[in-house]
């Protein structure tokens, strides 16, 4: 455990939290440590409860870390409600200019502000409390201050000014550590630094992701937490017939990459839950006149306005079947930052590939947070794009039970594409064997999708634990201590949700039981895998919040305790 | 379509304006192919849901692109295609329930933009295939299935709407006059920007306003249409307005904005203003790098 | 099988198959018969192909009935169609001015619209044509010169006139038919006329029923098949109070009832698939904020635009989910005519006892067809209609793990109804706890719902058959031949999907196997009992028709066949 | 809210101009309550998302009932309210992009309906909760974080699409004067019929627009904002819509229809015109009978 630490900054909204966090974790992956970041605050501009915290490690992370080894509390409420997850012989380091009463444990009290004026910028507050977890954590001065020149160092004039402050900030914040005497685990020297790793937020190695498969066309409407998604693409897609556009909301944004996919090009949108709801009509349109597209819907906590800066996995039955019908969405939902350059490009590609909608469910907990990934190649990313039609077939968009050339606008091919019940060229007919026909050939095409790759470990458990998504790496820790602790207990694990690789849902059907860690009320995987025929129980969570692994480790052994006779709950 | 199906071809009622409109848009797209020796497949008609959006349906001759999705969003749709592809000519065939009522949230946005396309309103004044309701345009007091007490809603005046909202082309046509509708669809699809052509389109199932469009001196009616005097000036958007306001529906170009420049300009314009580097994906990694 | 006579007339659209079946059933019903019909058309308004159907029977009638004794062919296409269900020693009445060869069987050529011209009224075609298949079925000519008198005796000057032209197409169409030697099996004679029945479509039943529970408020927006329950409360929604208005989308709709059951009345909108899912945002609202509200979607064919104009079931895991975030809204769907009276009382009831929304979920099937049922009394109808604050709440809304009174604005106990998560007074709050207690407090309220009623036969098999919504007719008639032919089969049925009456979902998760005939291609229903730990499988239709009782028979006898290791096909 | 939560009560940042809004919503319905001797909850104030819709939570003294529902949909909401209890009175609390955006499609069957409710529009030229996206009523060529080439939209004029639309009642006021702010939102809540009050509300953290609507003469900045002349007639609906085409934003009572007759008023005397007879369930069974 010494190779691992794990701090939380806590107060109020505009204290700098997430600022200092990400300031942390940046300078110790500049300096060779694997970080991760996490930051949960309410749904306003100022004020709120907020907190952000950063996990520095020499191993691999999986989770932003159950128990703290240094909290910064900077009111007294942040020091109330997070104490109890300080660890023992963790050190808490409070803003004495909020409340400064004598406090048990290991305790250090600075007035940071005071501080930082005294530097001489009044903005190196968080510069100061980077320094006094460092100085506690035993992390050599001489690493921070390697981020700080590559931080500021940017050809301005005054570089060399700005530098001096913020190291001098730096040792404010080293000495007041040192003077308390206190110290936590002391880190483990950083691993060999790998300067072919990128430290990247979930979003916009996503985004990254998509662009790399060839993305043309994007256009969207803020919303927390996919706002991003749709800045990043402002400012990163362009170039010649890249668009991207701001909605005036989802309805004109469903439409809208509806008609860019419709017209050759490869389109995306993102949004966040209520979006979702609103595009439900639209993605039904793309379901039944097969038009490749990708909805990116990043969960926060539902339903309706919900909890709009908290993370939440309860989408995903609206995701499967976002409207009316008879339908059932390719979904895709990365379970780490690492994997969300992957799933960005196999969005696109499954649109391409089986025409028609998809949607990248990810979720505040992977969007937001900081992680350091291995830098991918882009030049070895495959992208596809769809079978153009040369016109050989006429005026026929549709025929046999498959996939048929997609006639591009503007070369040969016209048809109509059509929401309403259609016949080959796409003139509507209700004649009820074209609809037996047209329905079958539109979920066949769900075939083409299910080779996607997965994980397994120990399949000759009666048992595995199978989470989704952003839970992925809480049930990986649970799972690895569970092993460790000699539970027989086997791992299954995929993004792509639906269709799930073939292979790994007749691994699935096989298990005693299958524990589906996620969060939300109505287990909805869970439910998802029951109805295909697999003998799935939830753990469920519905906090706003991530999953701790000694929850996990806990609540699964439960679970395997309790194994038989598993119904859902509602 | 290309092939006619006898056993599900979509009919429209004997007198139906619509057809006249279909007419006109036919002779307006293939015209206007033929001049600048563009296939028909540059072509994409966008429809809505509605007895008028089967116009897609039914074009006669060399085929169009076509699009035939949900009530209405035509207009998101467009904007799709033409986000995607500034090259194509995108044609609009909505109604007024369609553009005006579900669809109505739309307009707007696209006026702002400017966006290229051109959009032929079919307006009956009811929704004709869902039988008879009353739509925006119905007028106050009008009887319905849904207003038996006579509908308790003002009516929308379509043409001063899209002057407000600052719709670049305004036109107003009428199915009984399909040659000069053509003309007005063509010089639409020449403007560079929202265009639309708003058409009296009588549907004799539910509303049957023929009558009334051309008036009948031996009753007593005075006729609910008028052609645009010749001295009109299009650029003045004053005028336009005044137009709109009458009580008769002025027929012919009411308004044509002089500087139009389209969304897709607009872009380029700023990119270039802008001196926008395009960063490839691996630039934008080694951006990130630890 | 005397005692039944099924007659379908077909051809294209405009000319009057719906208005000869309508007339046709009436005037049976006048006499005492059973009566149903059922009609299937395009979604235009002329033309295209069109077929409507009447069935009269001595005995209670379950389905529009598989095999026709008489076929009225309009056209030559229609004549393609449909000739081969007729049944052995059926007799086809064809348009001999559409196509005149020589037919095989037995045929009789009538140019009915010359001999309507004849009588001196264009218009009695229809009449013509029920005259013929009234002396085919030997339906003596008195009861249909009594429906005569009484459908066209209404005080007006000419009356004498109109019946008596009436009167002497009905003489053309018997001597026509009796021309031709033909008969099919004779109709027994009506059992004593039960003057306590009506002849209802489902739609105008479920209107009734709803306005008997006290609906206050109805805002809808036109699509089919859900526009004649806008219509009927238009023309039959008023007094005091009441206001029943359309609105501009199914947006507007949605939002315009949250506020309507918001300020403390009983309010409702109707919809399609469409609109349904143009609502999920808005339903969302009503769960989160708890604002009681039914919203009735007439399931036609989907997704998107899909088919305005046929049946299908396919609605179902949209109505239960309709959209992001955990919710599971209450549905209810009424699997008959007869049923729609009650399920409009008990959806308006289930809003105001549970502080919810409600989805009365049913189809263009069940909507739009007449049957004779017996006539409900209103004045014993129990109007549910919550509890209002006193205001000794204060300015709590939300309280403990229930149910609070709710306060009606206007009066007592303001408080914010918030889309957000909220505290007990509507403010919003992300905490942690909040949101689980919420959530729980949401969820538990539906177990004031769990005491529907529902039907149960042969418990004692390990095989059942359970369908849903208007599947139930053909299901039942499925059941009583399977049962007659020995076949051993239980029998479960309930209107209240969700949630399930807490006795039968013990009783399904009982059973071996679960046999669900519904009319859509994913089996919503059973993946959702599977979700819900029963071991169902579905029978899936998806033609635009329902099911014809003959089809579910020998399904159920190869489900039954093949009963083991019953897996979901997606 | 009556009790407050330092936990978790929302707070608008330092000289957010909704602060002042606040304050002439709660001088509005205080006052009026008062003067008509009703109590307070009567009032049902519908927030749209956004800073702005928080208003609902930040009621001082005795407590409005409230709903905050879903972005963009604050009029039908406030539609069904009227549907139900034509009685109480509704006031709107919404912004820019909530009202104008995703919102938009709302206000024109409102005005047509003329539904009795008063409307606060909360403009402060940006998307404030999401962190400072451009909105409809952000200028052309203005850089946010989704317009980095600078806005390619025009700027919507919302004081002219409501004229267009046919609201009965248009004001315009700004957050720095809560008095006179208070004073129009009674008068629209007086008015029988659909009033807006739009409100320019600066936002200090992501368009701080208090000087360009003050003016600042050492800088050359002319005043973005200007009060009503005194000898504006508000009931004529021409110079209402001249003044809405100002320039600068015009501050005061714009617009109030002299015979506004609200929409339960038109269904009152729809009813009562038509003489519906009002059947019981009963009867209507009987009309069903075999
Ligand atoms: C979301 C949705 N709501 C409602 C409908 C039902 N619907 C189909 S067409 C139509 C209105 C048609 O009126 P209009 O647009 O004026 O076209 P017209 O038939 O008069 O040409 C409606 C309400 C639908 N298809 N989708
Ligand atoms: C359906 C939906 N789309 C998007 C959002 C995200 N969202 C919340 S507030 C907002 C815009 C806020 O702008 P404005 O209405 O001008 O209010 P302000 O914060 O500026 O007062 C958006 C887009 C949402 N909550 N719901
Ligand atoms: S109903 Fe009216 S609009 Fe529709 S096809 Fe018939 S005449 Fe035309
Ligand atoms: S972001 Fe702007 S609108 Fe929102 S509270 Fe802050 S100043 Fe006000
Ligand atoms: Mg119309
Ligand atoms: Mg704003």
């Amino acid at each position: 455990m010494g190779s691992d630490l794990v701090v939380r900054f806590a107060g109020e909204g505009g204290q700098g939290q997430v600022t200092a966090a990400e300031g942390l974790a940046q300078a110790a992956a500049q300096v060779g440590y694997h970080v991760q970041t996490f930051a949960t605050y309410p749904s306003q501009i100022e004020g709120g409860p907020t907190w952000a915290q950063t996990r520095v490690s020499t191993n691999t992370i999986l989770t932003q870390g159950d128990q703290l080894d240094v909290l910064v509390a900077l009111n007294r409420s942040a020091y109330e409600t997070h104490i109890g997850e300080l660890r023992e012989g963790g050190v808490l380091i409070y803003n004495s200019k909020d409340f400064d009463e004598q406090l048990g444990g290991l305790s250090i009290g600075l007035d940071v502000d005071s501080l930082a004026r005294a530097t001489g910028n009044p903005r190196a507050a968080n510069i100061i409390m980077i320094g006094a977890v460092a100085q506690l954590a035993s992390m050599p001065a001489d690493y921070f201050r390697q981020f700080i020149e590559a931080r500021f160092r940017r050809g301005r004039a005054n570089d060399d000014e700005i530098i001096n402050g913020n190291i001098k900030a730096l040792d404010v914040g080293f000495d007041a550590a040192a003077a308390s005497g206190y110290r936590v685990n002391p880190l483990d020297p950083p691993p060999a630094i790998d300067r072919q790793r990128v430290l990247v937020k979930g979003n916009d190695f996503l985004s990254l992701g998509a662009i790399a498969a060839g993305l043309d066309i994007f256009i969207g409407y803020p919303i927390s937490p996919a706002t991003t998604i749709l800045t990043f693409m402002e400012g990163n897609l362009n170039g010649e017939g890249k668009f991207v556009g701001q909605a005036t909301s989802e309805i004109e944004s469903i439409g809208a990459i509806v008609g860019a996919g419709y017209s050759g090009r490869k389109a995306m949108t993102s949004t966040a839950g209520p979006g979702l709801s609103l595009m439900g009509e639209g993605l039904g349109l793309a379901w039944m006149a097969e038009i490749p597209l990708v909805v990116c819907d990043v969960q926060r906590g539902g339903p309706a306005t919900g909890l709009p800066t908290k993370t939440e996995q309860s989408d995903l039955l609206t995701a499967l079947n976002p409207g009316h019908g008879d339908m059932r969405i390719p979904v895709i939902a990365p379970g780490s930052v690492e994997e969300c350059w992957q799933a960005g490009i196999d969005a696109i590609n499954w649109a391409e590939r089986y025409q028609g909608p998809v949607i990248l469910l990810t979720e505040m907990g992977v969007a937001e947070r900081n992680e350091d990934v291995p830098r991918p190649d882009p030049s070895l990313v495959v992208a596809e794009t769809r079978v153009v039609s040369d016109g050989s077939m006429g005026n026929k968009r549709y025929s046999g039970n498959g996939l048929a050339p997609f006639p591009v606008p503007g070369g040969p091919g016209a048809y109509v594409a059509n929401a309403s019940e259609h016949d080959e060229e796409g003139d509507t007919t209700h004649l009820p064997q074209v609809h037996v026909t047209q329905t079958e050939r539109r979920f066949a095409k769900l075939k083409l999708l299910e080779n996607g790759s997965y994980e397994a470990e120990h399949t000759e458990s009666p048992i595995a634990i199978m989470p989704w998504g952003g839970s992925k790496g809480a049930a990986r820790a649970a799972y690895q201590i569970l092993r460790a602790t000699g539970t027989e207990l086997g791992w299954l694990y995929t993004m792509y949700l639906n269709p799930l690789p073939a292979a790994l849902l007749e691994e699935l059907r096989r298990k005693e039981l299958v524990i589906v860690p996620e969060l939300n009320y109505l287990g909805q995987f869970s439910g998802v895998l029951r109805g295909l025929g697999v003998n799935a129980h939830s753990i469920t969570q519905y906090t706003g919040l991530p999953f701790k692994e000694q929850f996990l480790v806990e609540r699964v052994r439960e679970e395997i305790a309790a194994r038989s006779g598993r119904l859902a709950r509602v | 379509m290309s092939k006619r199906n006898p056993e599900y071809d979509f009919k429209w009622c004997p007198g139906c304006g619509d057809f006249g409109v279909v007419r006109a848009v036919e002779m307006a797209i293939g015209r206007r192919a033929a001049e600048r020796g563009e296939s028909i497949e540059k072509t994409v008609i966008v429809a809505g849901i509605g007895c008028s959006g089967n116009l897609v349906h039914l074009q006669e001759g060399p085929q169009p692109f076509g699009i035939h999705g949900i009530h209405g969003r035509t207009l998101p749709i467009a904007y799709g295609i033409k986000a995607g592809r500034p090259d194509l000519n995108v044609l609009i065939a909505a109604g007024d329930g369609d553009f005006l009522s579900i669809g109505m949230e739309h307009i707007g946005p696209q006026a702002k933009r400017n966006l290229d396309v051109t959009a032929v309103v079919m307006d009956n004044g009811i929704y004709g295939l869902t039988k008879g309701q009353a739509s925006p345009t119905t007028m106050l007091g009008v009887v319905t299935p849904t207003t038996p007490y006579g509908k308790l809603e003002d009516a929308i005046n379509p043409l001063e709407l899209y002057l407000t909202l600052g719709v670049s082309f305004v036109a107003s046509g009428i199915s009984t006059k399909p040659r000069e509708l053509a003309g007005l669809i063509q010089q639409g699809m020449d403007h560079p920007g929202f265009a639309i052509v708003h058409v009296q389109s009588p549907c004799t199932t539910y509303n049957d306003t023929y009558e009334a469009l051309k008036g009948n001196p031996e009753k007593g009616i005075e006729p609910g249409a008028f052609d645009i005097p010749a001295d009109h000036d299009p650029a003045d958007r004053s005028a336009a307005i005044a137009l709109a306001g009458n009580k008769a529906i002025p027929i012919g170009l009411l308004y044509q904005r002089a500087d139009s420049t389209p969304m897709q300009q607009r872009l380029t314009e700023a990119r270039a203003r802008t001196k926008v580097r395009t960063r490839s994906v691996d630039d934008l990694l080694t951006g990130l790098h630890i």
